[in-house]
C-alpha cells in the first residue's frame, strides 16, 4: 500500500506505440499475467455470481438458510462448509466478490477523481493553491486512516455510501500526491514550455499535455488503490461498521466467523483467503503495470 | 539545520489545527448524543439536558470549537465525558503501550525487510529473489486482521506456544508485533530491493568496481547507504501506518493501548478523548516524519546542503 | 561468498532479535502461556484472577451505568440493600433493618452499626443522606431514586426517606450500585467505599488490583486479593483460563459451552438472568400501527428457533417481557409460527404483496446480527423485505429515541428484580419518546394498572396487576419477546462458592479456593 | 621482452536479454604498446564501452557474457585470473575514467574518501597517509585541498571529472582507459580536461585507451587509432597513416562526414543508412548495407583482419586478397 514509485520519464514523446509496448512488456511478466488472470476471473465470478450460486426463488443465493445444516466442515456438497445458519460459505464468498469489487471500484473512482483534481491543481498552479491543498492533504495523512474511517462511518447511516466516503477520503491523499509529483515533473519538461511558447492556454496544456503524461503513475496507483480499498472496506466490515448483513462481505464474514474460530476454522479461512487472493492478484497486476510502464526498473 | 527544524515545527501547527477542525467537525455532525449515551435509554430528558449543559454540548459549534482550541493552546485537553479523568492523563497512560507495540513491529519489519531486500537485490533473478518477491507481495496482500486471527489460531490455540492477549511480557509481544510487522516488512523489503537494484545500476558502483573494491564492501559502503535513503522514508511512513494498524491489533489481542481506547471513545462519543487522541497521533506522525527528514539530511549530503 | 556472509549475518540478527524477545519471559507474572490442555493456575495466597470484558468505565458509583462498572462497584461499594443471588429477595447490606409506611410514601432505615469506610471514617446517617442526595443529583443515576422527595436524619444511625408519591419497590431501587454509599471524597481514581474489597491500583483498560477489606462488616470466605483483567473477546477469555492465565472467565460465548463442559478442569456456572431480548415495533408508524401487521409478523417468526439458534441452546425462548426470576413474572407462550395465518393477516391488512421496512440494532451486539439475519429471512416468507441496519450505540439511541426506527432489536435488564422496573418504563405511555418505551406503546388501561402497581404494597394485588399488564402486552404485540438470557461464566474447578446473581453480579467475597 | 602492453584477440561479447542476443563485440582484435595512446573511435553502440569493460573484467553478467577471445595484459591472460587477482589489477594497474562525471561519483562520500579508497586498496598506507595522498592527487588535478571534504554535488561537471581522473591516476596505473571522458562536458571545459589528461599521462608515463567518437580529440592526443564498427575494429593504424591514408570505406565515410573549414565544399557527405541492430547483424561484412563499394560477396563473407602496410590493419574484402 505504501510504496508508490512516481515515474514519469519520457513517456511524453511517443504515446500510441507506447501503450503497445506497455502491453508487450506486461504480457511478458508471468507474475503480472497471473495477477491479471486472477482479477479477470474474480470479475467474472462477480458478474455471474447469480449463476454460480443461484437464488432459490425467494431468498438470494447468499442467504439460503438451512438450520439443520449448521457449521458443516468443507465437504463435497459445501466445498467451503456452511456457517451458523447453514448457509453455503462458497455461495457467500462468490457473492462477496461482487460487493468487494463494487466497493473497490466506487472507492477508487471517487478518491482518484478527487485526488487527481487536487493533485493537478496543486502541482500545476503552485503557490497559494498548492500550499492550501497540500496542507489539507497533510491533515488527512496525519490522521490514522482507520480512525478517520471509523469517525466518518460513525457520522453516517451505515451502508455503501459510508464505506465509500470512509475509505475514499482516506485514500485521496495517495492519488493527490502521486498526481502532484507527476505534474511537477511533467511541468518541468521542455515540451510544456514549447506548448506555452505557441500560445496554448493553461487549461489546454493541462488537458492535452500534462494529464496524459501523468496517466501511467495514476493507473498504477489505481490498481494498487483498488487493493487498498478492498482491504480497508473489509477492515471496516470486520469492525462491524461496513456493509450490512445478510449481504456477504468478506470482512464481515471474517468478523462473524471469529466467534467460532476455535471449532469452525473454515468460517474465517475462506473469506480471509478470498481477500488475500484478490489483493494479491491486484498487487501482482499493479507491480507488473509499474514495471511495464517503467522498463528502466526491470532491466 | 536548527532553523529548518524550527520551521518544520512551526509548519506543524496549522496542520494540527486542521486535524482538530476535521475531527471536531466530524464528531459534531455524528449522530449520537454523548449525554444520552451516558445517561442511558430510560433517563428522563430533563436529566439528560442537565448533563448536556454540564458537558458544554449545548453551545454552538463555533463556541465549542473555539473553546477547545484555546484550551488546547494552554495544554488543557479537557476531561473525558465517561471517566471524568483529564484526557491528557488518560492518553499518556496508554500511549507507551502503543508506542511499544509500534516500535517492536517496526524493528521486526526492518530486521526482516532490509536484509531480505538486500539479498534479493544482490541475487536478482535467482530462485531466492523470485521467492522473496513472491512472499513480499503476499506479505502486503494478507489483511493483518486475518493474519492475526490465523496466528492466534495456530500459535495460541492449536500449538499453545504463545499467549493470545495482553502486552506485558515478551512472549505476549510476539504475535501482535509480527501480525502487524509482517506487512511492513514486506513493504520495506520491496522498497529495499528496488532501491538497491537502482543503486547497483549506478555509475558510481561501476567506479567502485573499477577501483578494485570487493563486492561485499561495495554493497555495504557504496550501495547500501545510498539505497537506504528512500527506505528511511518508507520506514517513517510505515511507523505511521503501524500506529494506525495498532488500532485493529490492539482490539484483536486485547492490548490496553491508545487504539483500543480510541475505538471505545468513538463508540461512546467521548469527544474530548477522540480529539485528544487523534491530535496526539497526528502529532506523533508529524514528529516521526520530521525525524525521518532529519535523518535523511544526515545521511544524504545533497539534501543537507539544501537545509543550510 | 560475500553474499553468504551477508545472509549469515542477517539470519543471526533475526535470531538474536527473537531470542531477545523471548528471554526472561518466564519471570513474567501473568499471562504467560502455560502448557496446552489447561493446567489451572495455582491459587497463591488466595489470589483470584478474573478475566472480564472490561474494567469499570468509572469507579465513582454515581457516574457509571455500564455493567463492567457495576461488577467492580459491587466489590468496592455497598448499597443499603442487596439482592440475594439465589432468591432475588432483598437482603440487608449497609441497612440493618427498614420499615415501609403503609401508604408506601416513606421508608425508615436503621444502619448497620460500626461500619467504616476504607479510610476509617465512620458511616452514619448523615453520610448516607448526603450520598443518596448525590445520587439524586447525578444526571446519570438520578432516575433510580427520582421518586425521593427528601431524606431526614433521625439520629446517628436512623434516617427516613420520604417519597413524593407512593412507590412500593423503593428498596429494590436501593440495591443498585448507582445508589451505593460513597465517602464524600470519592473520585474515579480514588474510590472510597465500605465494600469487601479495596482498590489498590489500576492500569487503565488493562487491570485492577483489589485487596480484601479486613474491616468489612460482612463475611469474606477466603479471597485475599483479586486481579481483574480486561479482555474484550469471549474466546480470548476462555483461552486464558484454559491455558492457566486466570481462574474465572466472566461471560463466555454460548458457542464455547461444549468445549468448557468437555474440559476436565473447568466448570460452567450458569444462572438465569434478568435480561430479555426482544424485537419492538414502532407502533406510531404505519404499517405497524395496524395490530394485524404486528400479529402477522408474530406468526411469521419462529421464536423458539430464533432463541435456540442464536443463543446456542442457552437461556430460553421468552415467555414474557420479564424473565422468570423477576418477581410477578407471568408466563405466556409465544405464538407458534403459522405462515398461513400470517399471510392471511397481511392480506387483511392490505399487504398481501408485503412491504419494505428496516430492522435495526446496535452493532456492538454480534448475536443481534444473527437474530436479524434469521428474522429477515423469516419475514421474506410473508413478503416483507427487511433491510438490516446496524448502528453504533450512540447513533442507535438517537434514532430510537426520535422514533425513526421501524423494527428494532434491544434488550431490557430488570435490574431491581421487580416487575415495576421491568414494565413501567417500557409499557407506560409516559415512557416515550424518552424513558424506555421504544415501541411507542400507549394503552390507558395498562397505564392505570402500572400506576396502581407501584403504589400498592399488597403482593397478591400486585401479582394480579402485573399478570394483566403482561396479558395486555401480549395481545397488543407491540413487542415480540424473543429470548431470556442466561449468565454464563467459566471457572477452574478449584474455585468454590461461585454464585451468579441474575443481574450478572457475582459476590466474589463468597468465593474460596478448595 | 616485447613492448606490447595490451593485446586483445578475437574478443566476442554478447548481451543475452529477453529481446534477443545483442552482439556487442565481435571478433575484436587490438593491441597497444607501453606508454602509447590508442584512440578507439566509433559511433554510439559500436561496442567501445563494452570493449573497455571487457579489459577491466567488468562486463555486467548477467546479461553480458564473454563468448570468445583473450585479453593479454603485460603478458598475462586476464580472463584466466581469479576475481581476487583481477581486483589487484583494477584501479591499480589498469584504471578507468567514465563518461558521465555527474553520476560516476558516490553522492554520499567526500571526494577525499573516494580517492583515498582506491589508494588504501592498492598501496600499503595508513588511512591518514591515504588521505594525504588523496589531497595530493586533488592538487595535481587542480582542485584546492580545502575542498577535499566536500561532496560531489558541490562540484561542477568539469571539476567532478577531475576528481574521477584523480581516482584513476591515484595508484599510478600502467594503463588508463578513458571512456569518452569529455563528452558530457562543455566545450571549454573539454579542452581543459583533455589538456590535464595529456599532462598527467606524460607525468605518469601511462598508456591510454581513449574511447571517443570525436576525431578531433584523436588528432590531438592519440598515437594510434582503431576504428570500430558494429563490435569489431575495422581499421587500425598510426594516427598520421590513418588520417592521411584511410582505407576502410567506413573510415573514409567518417572523415567525409566531418565539416572541413578549409574546403569550399559546403555539402557534407554523411554515411547513408543507420548502424545495424546489434541483435540482428547483417551477414558477411556488417558494413555492407551502407557501403558504397559493396560487392556481391560482401554479404556472404566476413572479411579477415589484413595488415596492408606496417602496423596498418584493415578488415575489408577490398583488401582481403592475400588473406
Amino acid at each position: 500500500m505504501g510504496d508508490v514509485t512516481v515515474n514519469v520519464n519520457n513517456e511524453s514523446k511517443k504515446k500510441r506505440s507506447q501503450l503497445h509496448d506497455v502491453w508487450r512488456r506486461f504480457r511478458k511478466s508471468p507474475i503480472a499475467m497471473t495477477g491479471l488472470c486472477v482479477v479477470v476471473f474474480m470479475v467474472l465470478v462477480a458478474l455471474f455470481a447469480d449463476v454460480i450460486a443461484p437464488s432459490d426463488g425467494r431468498n438470494p443465493g447468499y442467504d439460503i438458510h438451512n438450520l439443520g445444516n449448521r457449521f458443516q466442515a468443507p465437504n463435497a456438497e459445501h466445498i467451503m462448509g456452511t456457517d451458523e445458519f447453514g448457509r453455503d460459505i462458497f455461495a457467500r464468498v462468490v457473492h462477496g466478490s461482487r460487493v468487494s469489487l463494487l466497493v473497490g471500484f466506487i472507492v477508487v473512482t471517487f478518491s482518484m477523481t478527487l485526488g487527481v483534481i487536487v493533485g493537478a491543481i496543486a502541482g500545476f498552479f503552485g503557490k497559494v493553491a498548492e500550499n492550501i491543498l497540500m496542507r489539507f492533504i497533510d491533515v488527512l495523512l496525519s490522521i490514522p486512516p482507520i480512525l478517520l474511517a471509523i469517525s466518518i462511518a460513525a457520522a453516517m447511516r451505515p451502508g455503501m455510501m459510508s464505506i465509500v466516503l470512509a475509505v475514499g477520503i482516506g485514500a485521496l491523499p495517495l492519488y493527490a500526491r502521486v498526481m502532484r509529483a507527476s505534474v511537477l515533473t511533467v511541468k518541468e519538461q521542455e515540451f510544456i514550455e514549447a506548448a506555452y511558447s505557441i500560445g496554448a492556454s493553461k487549461f489546454r496544456i493541462i488537458r492535452k499535455h500534462v494529464l496524459p503524461n501523468c496517466i501511467a503513475p495514476i493507473i498504477v496507483q489505481a490498481t494498487m488503490g483498488l487493493a487498498y480499498a478492498i482491504l480497508w472496506a473489509a477492515a471496516l466490515s470486520f469492525l462491524g461498521i461496513g456493509i450490512q448483513p445478510p449481504t456477504p462481505e468478506w470482512g464481515a464474514m471474517l468478523s462473524e466467523g471469529r466467534m467460532y474460530i476455535r471449532d469452525h476454522w473454515h468460517m474465517v479461512m475462506f473469506p480471509g483467503m478470498a481477500i488475500a487472493i484478490m489483493i494479491f492478484a491486484l498487487n501482482m497486476m499493479g507491480d507488473g503495470l509499474r514495471d511495464a510502464f517503467d522498463p528502466r526498473l526491470k532491466k | 539545520m536548527h532553523k529548518y527544524i524550527l520551521r518544520r515545527l512551526l509548519m506543524m501547527v496549522p496542520v494540527l489545527i486542521g486535524v482538530t477542525f476535521v475531527i471536531f467537525t466530524l464528531t459534531y455532525i455524528t449522530e449520537g448524543d454523548p449525554a444520552r449515551m451516558l445517561a442511558g435509554i430510560q433517563a428522563p430528558e430533563e436529566q439528560v439536558e442537565q448533563l448536556r449543559e454540564q458537558l458544554g454540548l449545548n453551545d454552538p459549534f463555533a463556541v465549542q470549537y473555539f473553546r477547545y482550541i484555546t484550551n488546547v493552546a494552554r495544554l488543557d485537553f479537557g476531561t473525558s465525558f465517561a471517566t471524568g479523568r483529564p484526557v491528557f492523563d488518560e492518553i499518556i497512560s496508554r500511549f507507551p503501550t502503543t508506542m511499544h507495540l509500534t516500535a517492536m513491529s517496526i524493528i521486526i519489519a526492518v530486521l526482516i525487510g532490509v536484509p531480505l531486500g538486500i539479498l534479493s537485490a544482490t541475487k536478482q533473478y535467482s530462485v531466492f529473489d523470485g521467492a522473496a518477491t513472491f512472499v513480499g507481495l503476499m506479505g502486503i496482500s494478507i489483511p493483518n486482521f486475518w493474519l492475526s486471527l490465523m496466528l492466534i489460531l495456530l500459535f495460541g490455540v492449536q500449538l499453545g506456544w504463545l499467549p493470545t492477549s495482553g502486552f506485558d511480557t515478551p512472549s505476549q509481544w510476539i504475535l501482535p508485533s509480527f501480525s502487524i510487522g509482517i506487512s511492513s516488512a514486506a513493504i520495506i523489503m520491496r522498497m529495499t530491493r528496488s532501491s538497491m537494484l537502482e543503486v547497483l545500476r549506478q555509475d558510481y558502483i561501476r567506479t567502485a568496481k573499477a577501483k578494485g573494491q570487493k563486492g561485499s564492501v561495495i554493497i555495504f559502503r557504496h550501495a547500501l547507504k545510498n539505497a537506504l535513503i528512500p527506505v528511511i522514508t518508507i520506514v517513517g511512513l510505515e511507523i505511521g501506518v503501524l500506529l494506525g494498524g495498532a488500532i485493529l491489533t490492539e482490539n484483536i489481542f486485547s492490548i490496553a493501548g491508545i487504539g483500543r481506547f480510541m475505538v471505545d471513545a468513538i463508540a461512546r462519543r467521548d469527544y474530548p478523548v477522540i480529539q485528544g487522541g487523534v491530535l496526539l497521533l497526528a502529532l506523533t506522525f508529524s514528529l516521526v516524519n520530521l525525524i525521518v527528514d532529519v535523518i535523511y539530511a544526515y545521511v544524504d549530503p545533497r539534501i543537507r546542503s539544501q537545509y543550510k | 561468498m560475500k553474499k553468504r556472509l551477508i545472509a549469515t549475518l542477517m539470519l543471526f540478527a533475526m535470531i538474536a532479535a527473537l531470542v531477545a524477545a523471548c528471554a526472561q519471559d518466564d519471570s513474567a507474572a501473568n499471562g504467560g502461556a502455560g502448557a496446552n490442555g489447561g493446567d489451572a493456575v495455582p491459587a497463591v495466597d488466595d489470589h483470584l484472577i478474573v478475566v472480564a470484558r472490561g474494567l469499570a468505565v468509572n469507579m465513582h458509583p454515581h457516574e457509571a451505568l455500564d455493567m463492567n462498572s457495576a461488577y467492580l462497584l459491587n466489590l468496592v461499594f455497598d448499597p443499603l440493600f442487596r439482592l440475594n443471588y439465589a432468591t432475588m429477595e432483598i437482603e440487608y447490606a449497609l441497612a440493618e433493618s427498614s420499615e415501609m409506611s403503609e401508604d408506601a410514601t416513606s421508608l425508615n432505615i436503621t444502619l448497620r452499626p460500626g461500619v467504616t469506610f476504607h479510610n476509617g471514617d465512620p458511616v452514619n446517617a448523615e453520610v448516607v443522606r448526603d450520598s443518596l442526595y448525590h445520587t439524586m443529583n447525578s444526571p446519570l443515576v438520578g432516575f433510580l431514586i427520582s421518586m425521593v422527595d427528601n431524606i431526614e436524619v433521625n439520629d446517628e444511625l436512623n434516617l427516613t426517606i420520604n417519597l413524593a408519591a407512593p412507590f412500593a419497590p423503593i428498596r429494590r431501587h436501593l440495591t443498585h450500585s448507582g445508589t451505593a454509599i460513597i465517602h464524600p471524597d470519592t473520585t474515579n481514581d480514588n474510590p472510597i467505599g465500605t465494600g469487601a474489597f479495596i482498590q489498590e491500583s489500576i492500569v487503565l483498560d488493562d487491570r485492577v488490583e483489589l485487596v480484601a477489606n479486613e474491616n468489612w462488616w460482612g463475611e469474606n470466605a477466603g479471597i485475599n486479593r483479586i486481579t481483574w483483567r480486561a479482555m474484550p473477546e469471549g474466546t480470548a477469555r476462555l483461552i486464558e483460563i484454559e491455558t492457566g492465565g486466570a481462574h474465572i472467565a466472566w461471560d463466555v460465548n454460548p458457542s464455547d459451552l461444549p468445549r468448557i463442559e468437555a474440559h476436565d478442569n473447568l466448570n460452567v456456572h450458569r444462572s438465569s438472568s434478568i435480561e430479555t431480548h426482544f424485537m419492538a415495533f414502532q407502533c406510531e408508524k404505519a404499517p405497524f400501527n395496524d395490530i394485524r401487521v404486528r400479529h402477522a409478523i408474530a406468526y411469521a417468526l419462529d421464536i423458539p428457533l430464533l432463541s435456540y439458534t442464536a443463543y446456542e441452546g442457552t437461556g430460553s425462548p421468552a415467555d414474557s417481557f420479564l424473565t422468570p426470576v423477576v418477581v410477578y413474572h407471568h408466563s405466556i407462550a409465544p405464538r407458534a409460527q403459522n405462515l398461513d395465518r400470517a399471510r392471511e393477516l397481511m392480506a387483511e391488512a392490505g399487504f398481501a404483496d408485503g412491504f419494505s421496512t428496516t430492522l435495526e440494532f446496535n452493532s456492538e451486539n454480534q448475536i443481534y446480527a444473527q437474530l436479524a439475519v434469521m428474522i429477515a429471512s423469516m419475514l421474506r416468507e410473508i413478503n416483507i423485505d427487511a433491510e438490516i441496519l446496524q448502528f453504533e450505540w450512540g447513533a442507535y439511541l438517537d434514532r430510537v429515541l426520535a422514533g425513526e426506527h421501524e423494527l428494532m432489536l434491544l434488550s431490557w435488564n430488570t435490574i431491581t428484580g421487580d416487575a415495576d422496573y421491568g414494565l413501567f418504563d417500557t409499557h407506560h405511555s409516559s415512557g416515550f419518546p424518552f424513558g424506555g418505551n421504544q415501541s411507542f406503546y400507549s394503552n390507558p388501561a395498562t397505564d392505570a394498572l402500572l400506576e396502581e402497581g407501584r403504589s400498592t404494597l399488597d403482593s397478591a394485588r400486585r401479582a394480579e396487576i402485573y399478570r394483566l399488564v403482561q396479558e395486555q402486552a401480549f395481545e397488543a404485540a407491540n413487542i415480540l419477546n424473543i429470548h431470556h438470557d442466561e449468565r454464563l461464566h467459566a471457572a477452574v474447578a478449584s474455585v468454590r462458592g461461585f454464585g451468579v446473581n441474575p443481574t450478572g453480579i457475582i459476590d466474589l467475597w463468597n468465593v474460596f479456593f478448595g | 621482452m616485447s613492448d606490447i602492453l595490451l593485446k586483445i584477440e578475437d574478443l566476442t561479447v554478447h548481451y543475452i536479454t529477453d529481446d534477443g542476443t545483442v552482439h556487442a563485440v565481435n571478433d575484436l582484435n587490438l593491441s597497444l604498446n607501453k606508454g602509447e595512446t590508442l584512440g578507439l573511435v566509433g559511433e554510439t553502440g559500436a561496442g567501445k564501452t563494452t570493449t573497455a569493460l571487457s579489459i577491466m573484467g567488468l562486463v555486467p553478467n548477467p546479461p553480458g557474457k564473454v563468448i570468445n577471445g583473450e585479453v593479454e595484459f603485460e603478458g598475462e591472460k586476464l580472463f584466466e585470473k581469479s576475481e581476487a587477482e583481477l581486483r589487484q589489477v583494477r584501479g591499480n594497474k589498469i584504471s578507468m575514467i567514465f563518461q558521465d562525471p555527474m553520476t560516476s561519483l558516490n553522492p554520499i562520500m567526500t571526494v577525499r574518501d573516494q580517492i583515498a579508497e582506491v589508494v588504501l586498496l592498492h598501496e600499503n598506507l595508513t588511512a591518514k597517509e591515504a588521505k594525504e595522498k588523496a589531497d595530493e592527487m586533488l592538487l595535481k588535478v587542480g582542485i584546492r585541498a580545502d575542498r577535499a571534504k566536500e561532496f560531489p554535488h558541490q562540484f561542477s561537471g568539469g571539476m567532478r571529472q577531475r576528481v574521477v581522473i584523480a581516482i584513476a591516476l591515484a595508484c599510478n596505473p600502467v594503463l588508463l582507459i578513458a571512456d569518452e571522458p569529455t563528452t558530457a562536458l562543455d566545450v571549454t571545459i573539454q579542452a581543459q580536461v583533455l589538456e590535464l589528461m595529456k599532462e598527467l599521462k606524460k607525468e605518469f608515463n601511462t598508456a591510454m585507451v581513449m574511447i571517443t567518437h570525436d576525431l578531433g580529440i584523436v588528432a590531438e592526443i592519440c598515437d594510434n587509432v582503431a576504428i570500430m564498427y558494429a563490435g569489431s575494429v575495422v581499421e587500425q593504424a598510426g594516427k598520421e597513416e590513418l588520417f592521411t591514408n584511410p582505407k576502410h570505406p567506413y573510415t573514409i565515410g567518417l572523415f567525409n562526414s566531418i565539416p572541413d573549414i578549409d574546403s569550399d565544399d559546403s555539402v557534407l557527405k554523411p554515411i547513408k543508412g543507420l548502424m545495424p541492430d546489434p541483435t540482428n547483424l547483417p551477414t558477411g561484412c556488417p558494413f555492407h548495407p551502407r557501403c558504397d563499394l559493396a560487392m556481391p560477396q560482401c554479404s556472404e563473407i566476413l572479411p579477415k583482419r589484413t595488415e596492408i602496410s606496417e602496423n596498418h590493419y584493415v578488415k575489408c574484402l577490398l583488401f582481403d586478397g592475400g588473406g
